[in-house]
């Protein structure tokens, strides 16, 4: 940690935090949104946590602002201008911040020094971590150990949460039964017409491929560097939504199509709870990968354990990149997948 | 002498970063101000780039590890190179689309611009 | 070389600090699109350069390179926006509206 | 002065920014707001957990690779990296709850023609 920079850069965030819920514009608003989550992900890497970064930079900066973007274009951009505030409402939610802002800030003098090596989260089950996951799991990047094997059942969970959540927008969308997503247009070109652009098409066509090779090597190489599951699965995600968005939302309703999505992203949590299941049935306990070293070749249980790391990996990836899918074709086009941003 | 390029060629990007911003906060339009900031901007951050690339070579010594990590610094520029100047052209269309008129010197008359008008 | 590079990137950040003005000043929804790519442009060139800081270039890059990835997406989603709702005014909104707006919401 | 600053300064930014959070979400009219006040609140949550997980000194939580057997390894070296791979699920989930609310926002606007709070509610109340 830098601490010049943090500095400069929580004055930098608070203000950008300010301005966004200020502005009388959602358009804006979201832009706004953007920036502010580009300048999280640079406090993350300062603060030394690339994960994190790396997961807000794929996230919070892009899918989210994305989203936003989708329901300004399916809604309205407006935002209700008063002569007169709600004063009632303005002055209730003054109140609450302050109280809540004040108990904190009162509650503050108790905590650790900032960057204290000796503070109490830093103190009981963390250095264990440290010290034993080259000897437990060969795994140098610590985070991706922590996150796969040490706490495995949290992260199966998380995925499942993930997975509710599309199930969730879905249902949402097509709850009066109005809409059911299909059938979806048959074409004889897949391109349809729409926004010709060749500079914007040719680009985004050319770099697809590229990005989504960077997906995979990103996925693959989460135990060496910061990367894994999540951040591989929503780049992998994010190239479609790039095609989508610089082509037509047809194209990709079209080649990944919902139904795909839907079984790619159960294949995606049965792998990871499969190869928990698998741990079980060869004598050992739930996503204990120590087991596999029977039945991979030349396996030790130390890289048993980082090969089944990878595996779970690979099912996060499938089923956080086909929930991104579905999440943004369905809100950008109302759950109908006709037209798209 | 490795590290003097380095230096040199950040130098020389931060001073483009600068005058991008002057452009950015000075010019009195959209267009004039994107004129600025699509030009600058890629340039700097190649500049940059380029200039750290160097940076991280010049501070190691040269192994393989290093190269790579320097290649991927040019994967970077690479990419940006190519998407700086598209997100440049989509940013310009959308001002065009949504009928930003461009900026006239005060007391000029608009004759002869109508190709522009929205 | 290493206080070069903490000056830099505090110049940068300073930059970005000015650019921030251009957003929050506007005056059109564009202009802050426009700064918003700029930022997230500069943001790359920071990540590598906290990276050599750290002395683990090796493990920031590749943040640097899928953000600047997702940048150029969401520029390109926004601008998107545009050609869907065309004859957006050329003010745009900003934190206090001015008279006319008001008028036009009517 | 500086040491004091420099302690506690984090601390108060994540409460202000969960300051300005919650009051989005409770005081702002417009339910895309309301989201993006809840998107702020989540941000300064992660603040906390981030910076308390800090060390000074710390590198990144990436064990380096010893050229022969495994070094001795000083866990003052590396950041804590539990509140990392807490914060890391919780920006995921969060995209997608993000994405739940928006898909309910979407239905409110479809039905209603409108993201205003009071609008709605004069709209259910007649």
């Amino acid at each position: 940690m830098i601490w010049q920079f943090d500095i400069i850069l929580l004055t930098l965030i608070v203000l950008c935090a300010l301005f966004t819920i200020s502005i009388k514009d959602l358009l804006g608003a979201a832009i706004m949104f953007g920036a502010y989550s580009f300048l999280m992900c640079l406090l993350w890497t300062e603060m030394g946590a690339v994960d994190v970064a790396f997961t807000e930079a794929s996230v919070g900066a892009g899918v989210s602002t994305i989203l936003f973007l989708a329901i300004v274009h399916r809604s309205t951009r407006r935002v209700k201008v008063r002569q007169r505030g709600r004063i009632f409402y303005k002055g209730l939610g003054l109140t609450a911040s302050l109280m809540m802002g004040g108990l904190l800030f009162y509650a503050s003098s108790d905590f650790p020094a900032w960057g204290d090596p000796l503070a109490p989260a830093s103190n009981h089950v963390s250095p264990y971590y440290l010290l034993h996951t080259l000897a437990d799991t060969a795994v140098p990047n610590v985070v991706t150990s922590v996150l796969a094997d040490y706490r495995g059942f949290d992260t199966m969970f998380e995925t499942s949460v993930i997975l509710t959540a599309g199930l969730a927008v879905l249902i949402v969308l097509r709850l009066d039964g109005s809409r059911t997503g299909g059938p979806v247009r048959k074409m004889a070109r897949p391109i349809a017409k729409g926004y010709e652009d060749t500079i914007i098409r040719f680009i985004s066509r050319a770099m697809a491929p590229f990005l989504q090779l960077f997906a995979l090597y990103v996925l693959a190489h989460g135990h060496h560097s910061p990367g894994g599951g999540f951040q591989g699965g929503v780049i992998l995600g994010a190239t479609f939504i790039l095609l989508a968005i610089s082509y037509d939302l047809q194209l990709v309703v079209q080649t990944f199509t919902e139904k795909t999505a839907l079984i790619l992203a159960n294949i995606g949590l049965l792998i990871y709870s499969g190869t928990g299941a698998l741990c079980l049935l060869l004598g050992h306990n739930f996503l204990d990968y120590a087991a596999l070293a029977k039945i991979i070749p030349g396996a030790t249980t130390v890289t048993a354990r980082s090969d089944g790391i990878m595996m779970v990996e690979i099912g996060v990836a499938l089923a956080v990149m086909s929930i991104i899918v579905i999440i943004y074709t369905n809100l950008v086009s109302d759950g109908t997948y006709e037209k798209g941003l | 002498m490795t590290a003097l390029i380095a230096r040199l060629l950040m130098v020389a990007g931060l001073f483009f970063f600068f005058a991008t911003t002057i452009g950015i906060l000075r010019f009195p339009d959209f267009y004039s101000r994107m004129h600025a900031a699509g030009k600058g901007d890629t340039l700097s951050s190649l500049l940059l780039l380029s200039g750290l690339a160097l940076v991280n070579l010049a501070g190691a010594p040269l192994t393989f590890d290093n190269i790579l990590v320097s290649l991927k610094i040019m994967a970077i520029l690479v990419f940006i190179f190519l998407a700086s100047p598209t997100a440049t052209h989509a940013i310009i269309d959308a001002g065009y689309a949504s009928g930003i008129e461009p900026w006239q010197k005060p007391g000029t008359s608009k004759e002869g611009d109508d190709d522009l008008a929205v | 070389m290493n206080s070069f590079l903490n000056w830099t990137s505090i110049f940068i950040c300073f930059l970005m600090l000015l650019t921030m003005l251009r957003i929050v000043a506007g005056p059109t929804i564009i202009d802050r699109i426009m700064g918003a790519n700029v930022i997230g442009t500069k943001t790359t060139v920071l990540l590598v350069i906290i990276g050599l800081i750290y002395g683990r270039e090796d493990m920031f890059v590749d943040i640097a390179l899928a953000y600047a990835m997702l940048n150029f997406i969401v520029t390109i989603g926004a601008s998107r926006y545009f050609m869907h709702h065309k004859n957006v005014r050329n003010r745009g909104y900003g934190i206090r509206h001015r008279k006319a707006d008001l008028e036009e919401q009517k | 002065m500086e040491a004091l600053l420099i302690a506690k300064y984090n601390y108060w930014i994540y409460i202000i920014i969960m300051m300005i959070g919650l009051y989005a979400m409770l005081a702002k009219n417009n339910l895309v707001k309301k989201v993006i006040g809840m998107g702020i609140f989540q941000t300064g949550i992660i603040i906390f957990y981030v910076s308390v997980g800090a060390k000074k000194d710390g590198n990144i939580p990436i064990v380096e690779h010893a050229t022969s057997g495994h070094q001795a390894i000083n866990i003052l070296d590396y950041t804590n990296p539990l509140p990392h791979v807490l914060m890391l699920t919780a920006i995921v989930v969060s995209v997608g709850t993000l994405g739940v609310a928006l898909a309910i926002a979407l239905r409110i606007y479809n039905r209603y023609q409108s993201l205003e709070e009071d609008e709605i509610l004069e709209q259910i109340n007649d």
